[in-house]
């Protein structure tokens, strides 16, 4: 095993994708020659060349569709969008085309891609370059959506996403690209549709996944010391969703917190807090409490940005609601 | 403003009667099938938008005959019957869609707009204007990358035909761009019809011919008479070859008409009765018969046995169709994930 | 009082204030010459002329944000979308601009400006055509969204929406613009941020929005026969939400069912059935139901088209599993 | 290829020394003032993306000095700093800004990117690349409109700046069409600063000079030289004379270079010191002090002095910003609806 950090478990990825299958290529703005704006192709044009890694002009639109439509006729793109900001520009030829081309053909057509990029707040950058997106993503049918917090997860969530034949929607965090952890030197690929406990518990289940993993690992070590047994389940794959990996958690604790940085309104984090809500109705001790981003476009200004987002405070509060602490 | 040369021909070219015999039928199988469109529309046999390709066929006949579909592929808006046609598929199984059978190409999802025929190449049939030039973009891509990645013989082209209303989308700005940039094989042509709906194009384009848009993009930019399916013919063949031979784009702005409205519940008041008769004076069907009929090509009688014949044929999609099963519930949630 | 259509209702609110308020222009294709693609704006490029009411390109992304810029220097731009789906491509003027300018200004701009046009399912247009997309928009702060079901909200609606500061989503349905209704003579208009009770009732909530409102009245019916006394509540503003409204109703009934067209997950529909969950935990009898489209595209075909979303049937089945009648 | 000519001035042309110092003074400012944004961004005082101006300071100080901000309006990206200041605005403000301070522009909820004085009629500062395209096409609508509905005799016009990698969105290209067909009063300058963070103008776009881009829009191309305030100013003056007149559009390529990174984390070193080094040579604050020097309008120690007061402006601004207060928490849910 070795201590890598998830930008090196990413291009691990597809460096290896790319070696295993020549269909696979890579596109987006500054991939190439920069080696991407958070490095996560360094050295692939170096070592694949044109047209497997391609810088492209700043076209979201056209650059997503062109890849929608080499991935129908076989190859295999893997779209970087620089964020997830900027993929609002490409969002009809993902929902309308990529997302439907396989039902409108009646199934003749399949759409082997990867849309990934980092998602959700960085730092500094007011509201257009600071928002999680997701929701808009995984409402979609035709889509699978994924989000990974360690190397781990990263490389073996990337390799199934490039593997899969359909579109799939991959969420990553600026802030998080250095983030590091082990990952075995054997090859390996996990299943999309899996979530996985990354903390077993008995008293209550914090929902999560992406970036927030950590913070909410952080705040069951902070109601550890206030006694009560955490378990956080990160569900890694949004679209398909392992339910049952939730309900399991939630049959044992009988209470949850979704924690999401999305904006609460219509969000992935208030579904799950549905499902559970619905499906675990006879078996919830309390509501279910949702720790999402303050319902306002991300300020500037630092402190302020910190108070909009999901925090540990605000994870531990609403975990004491649930279990009537307070 | 720039003034531009429609190519055109006169009389038959230097071409056969083998060779024009088969672009005829084409072209009166289409017009043949969307009356029969039309009718059973009328009868609700046939639903939603419903867009008629009456007028324009000596487009896609003229240009898809160009093509090698073996290798090349062609991806249109969802005017798209007449491309269907023209790219080779059963009637049957057009008709068949529009009725939304399981038995339609797309398997009764798809409809009008959604004709799809992935072995003949034939990528669809986008309701979303100007979607499908990003699309067929990255299909001419993918002929690009495996002729220098994996190494194959490929010198397939793409053919993208979009309204003139689609010009206007930045989807058309970013892909001519990058098909530029990177030097791919595709053919983009406007099926220049006039109107975006029951919008002249002048009321909406900075310009009326779109071949100066080429400029733009370091492409040629040819205009052909899209009334004339020789004409289209040659010109695409031409365009074809050199695309083919060089790996790079080109833009063609065909100039062409729509006899219907814009779909079946469009009464097309935006124009004079004028005009459209005096499209239908240059109709293509008329022509090319009138330019055999001149070279002693064809005759009266052979021109109604040939009508004859695709009548029947268009009835045989309407009896396919009609007798056709409708798809089970359950394949509601096929067709979405692989 | 006259009874008119919808579409005729809104054709008198849009020629209302467009004699009111000289700022007050309509753009979008086809509104002009062709008088509508679906007849809204009738008469009004004769009545007002240029540039009051403009024939747009089919360019959605550059007529939008031509009218969020002209928001922001004081006119009252109306956009008409010819339908949602095709708003996709506009989604990045409407989330990063018209949501934005005011934040990222520090309060200084304003965006008056009206998005409206059909949105969800119509019939036979297969998948692209008739998406039911209102949850992308209602996730957005910055942002009002509303839609309405009766000529007599769509006209006060609109009215309100258009003298509005801000940007105002307004969701319209093919279907129901020719729908009929009684419409006050006097002027009124209808606040942002108002449910209104469409039938009284004390055993079961059916909330809902839009076009569904009708079915749910219908299901209402239904579930009389059956014996049951349903309340439906038609939210007609869906940001800012009538959440009073909503938990009043519940706090009578103990039971609610949300009915909402647009595909389930992330959606506005789930997140209602979450806030009731969490927000009337201790009233409610039983879990929270929602009545969405199923998870799949639009098929072009009928029947399928019809099955795939909400139906008197599946509602009525909704209510009588939280009043555990089956 | 088209050859383009790049229209530039020798010498202090026909200005005067009362018309040339203040340009030569609001460059400086801009300059000195990005200086002191590294350093503040060095010292994390400043955080988040920082795209400083330097090197381009001709374009904004050029183009502003043509306009007349009373009637006019201006829109630009992310590098904002410059044409901030260019249009008047208090370095306190645009410092305090930076700094995420209550008293910045935007209260510090824009930050860097996102500089607004609605009042001086400087409408941003957008962050999306390409994004201010249509929301400056739509100011100029405002322009149009206001003139022809509300009979106002507003002749405005509206001055939007975007970067040579924005050209290929189709923002851009949906933009000029309506800018085109509607007749709006709006001048379109690139800021071709060669390129788009990395990338190199011509690894992305089909043609290099994008005055050939008009054409296609059926709107005057000018291509000018970005390096020279005073042919800046020509160019932009008569280019806005003419808009202000005929009430239609103009395309305008700006050749400039950036000499720092794209932003603040960006070592930039897709280029090569050479290349840097000979633009620096072209400096546009050498070049019009060395002209007005030629010209016996300036002398070394007036420059000095010139700069030293200057200076102490961006230090004014700086201490603004550090003794202003943080915005309270409750701040966030301001200024979202009206
Ligand atoms: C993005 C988008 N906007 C609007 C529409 C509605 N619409 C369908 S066809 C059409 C006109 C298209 O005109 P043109 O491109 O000239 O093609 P034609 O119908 O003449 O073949 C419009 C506006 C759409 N389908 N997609
Ligand atoms: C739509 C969009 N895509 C990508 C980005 C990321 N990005 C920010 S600046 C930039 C380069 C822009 O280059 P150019 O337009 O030449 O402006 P310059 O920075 O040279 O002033 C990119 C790709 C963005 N902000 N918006
Ligand atoms: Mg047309
Ligand atoms: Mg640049």
């Amino acid at each position: 095993m070795a201590e890598i950090s998830i930008r090196d478990a990413l291009n691990q990825a597809l460096d290896e994708e790319m070696a295993r299958d020549e269909r696979v290529f890579i596109l987006g703005e500054e991939v190439g020659e920069y080696n991407g704006a958070y490095k996560v192709t360094r050295g692939l044009l170096d070592k694949y060349g044109v047209p497997r890694v391609l810088d492209t002009p700043i076209a979201e639109l056209g650059f997503t569709g062109l890849a929608v439509g080499a991935a129908t006729v076989g190859l295999r793109p893997v779209v970087e969008w620089m964020t997830f900001n900027f993929s609002l520009l490409a969002l009809d030829q993902v929902i309308n085309n990529a997302a439907k081309m396989r039902h409108m053909s009646g199934g003749q057509l399949s759409v082997p891609i990867v849309f990934r990029g980092p998602n959700g707040p960085a730092e500094y950058l007011s509201s257009q370059h600071s928002q999680a997106l997701q929701s808009l993503y995984v409402h979609v049918p035709g889509l699978k959506v994924a989000a990974y917090a360690t190397p781990y997860d990263a490389k073996g969530l990337l390799k199934t996403a490039i593997r899969d034949d359909n579109p799939v929607v991959l969420l990553e965090s600026e802030l998080a690209y250095a983030w590091t952890g082990e990952v075995p030197d054997e090859e390996y690929t996990i299943p999309l549709g899996k979530a996985d406990v990354k903390r077993e518990g008995s008293e209550v289940t914090l929902i999560t996944y992406s970036k927030p993993v950590r913070m909410v690992m952080e705040a069951a070590s902070e109601l550890e010391k206030l006694g009560v047994d955490a378990e956080v389940v990160d569900l890694r794959s949004l679209r398909p969703l392992d339910e049952e990996a939730i309900y399991a958690s939630v049959r044992k604790t009988n209470r949850a917190v979704v924690v999401d940085e999305s904006w609460p309104v219509a969000s992935f984090g208030s579904h799950v807090a549905w499902l559970i809500s619905r499906n675990c109705f006879d078996m919830l001790d309390a509501q279910v409490e949702l720790v999402s981003s303050e319902d306002v476009p991300m300020p500037y200004n630092h402190t302020l940005e910190l108070a909009v987002q999901p925090s540990v405070e605000k994870i531990v509060a609403a975990a004491k609601r649930v279990l009537y602490m307070e | 403003m720039a003034e531009v040369e429609v190519q055109t021909v006169k009389g038959v070219g230097k071409h056969k009667k083998e060779f024009l015999l088969p672009l005829l039928r084409q072209m009166q199988l289409i017009r043949r099938f969307e009356e029969k469109s039309a009718q059973m529309y009328g009868l609700r046999k046939i639903g939603g938008f419903c867009h008629l390709y009456n007028g324009q066929e000596a487009v896609a006949v003229g240009a898809l005959s160009a093509l090698d579909l073996t290798k090349d592929y062609v991806l249109t808006a969802y005017r798209d019957h007449g491309h269907a046609i023209a790219a080779g598929m059963d009637p049957k199984a057009v008709m068949a869609e529009l009725y939304g059978k399981i038995t339609g190409c797309s398997r009764g999802k798809g409809g009008s707009m959604h004709m799809f025929d992935a072995q003949r190449h034939f990528l669809g049939g986008n309701g979303i204007v100007g979607a499908q030039i990003p699309m067929a973009t990255g299909v001419a891509f993918a002929q690009m990358y495996r002729q220098q990645v994996m190494d194959r013989k490929d010198t397939g082209v793409t053919l993208c035909f979009f309204g003139d209303g689609a010009i206007h989308q930045g989807a058309f700005h970013e892909s001519l761009n990058l098909a530029a940039v990177w030097n791919l094989p595709a053919v983009y042509i406007v099926e220049n019809n006039q109107f975006g709906m029951g919008t002249a194009v002048k009321r909406v384009s900075a310009v009326e011919d779109f071949e100066v848009k080429a400029t733009g993009y370091r492409m040629p930019g040819i205009t052909l008479d899209g009334m004339n399916v020789i004409a289209m013919h040659d010109g695409i063949k031409a365009a074809v070859a050199q695309v083919r031979e060089d790996r790079t784009p080109v833009l063609i702005d065909a100039k062409t008409y729509r006899y219907k409205g814009h779909s079946m519940s469009d009464p097309a008041k935006y124009r004079s009765r004028d005009e459209l008769e005096a499209y239908q004076e240059q109709d293509p069907i008329l022509i090319l018969k009138a330019v055999m009929s001149d070279a002693g090509m064809i005759d009266d009688e052979e021109y109604k046995q040939l009508d004859d014949e695709i009548r029947m044929i268009v009835q045989e999609a309407v009896d396919f169709a009609e007798s056709s099963d409708e798809p089970e519930l359950a394949t509601m949630y096929e067709d979405i994930y692989v």
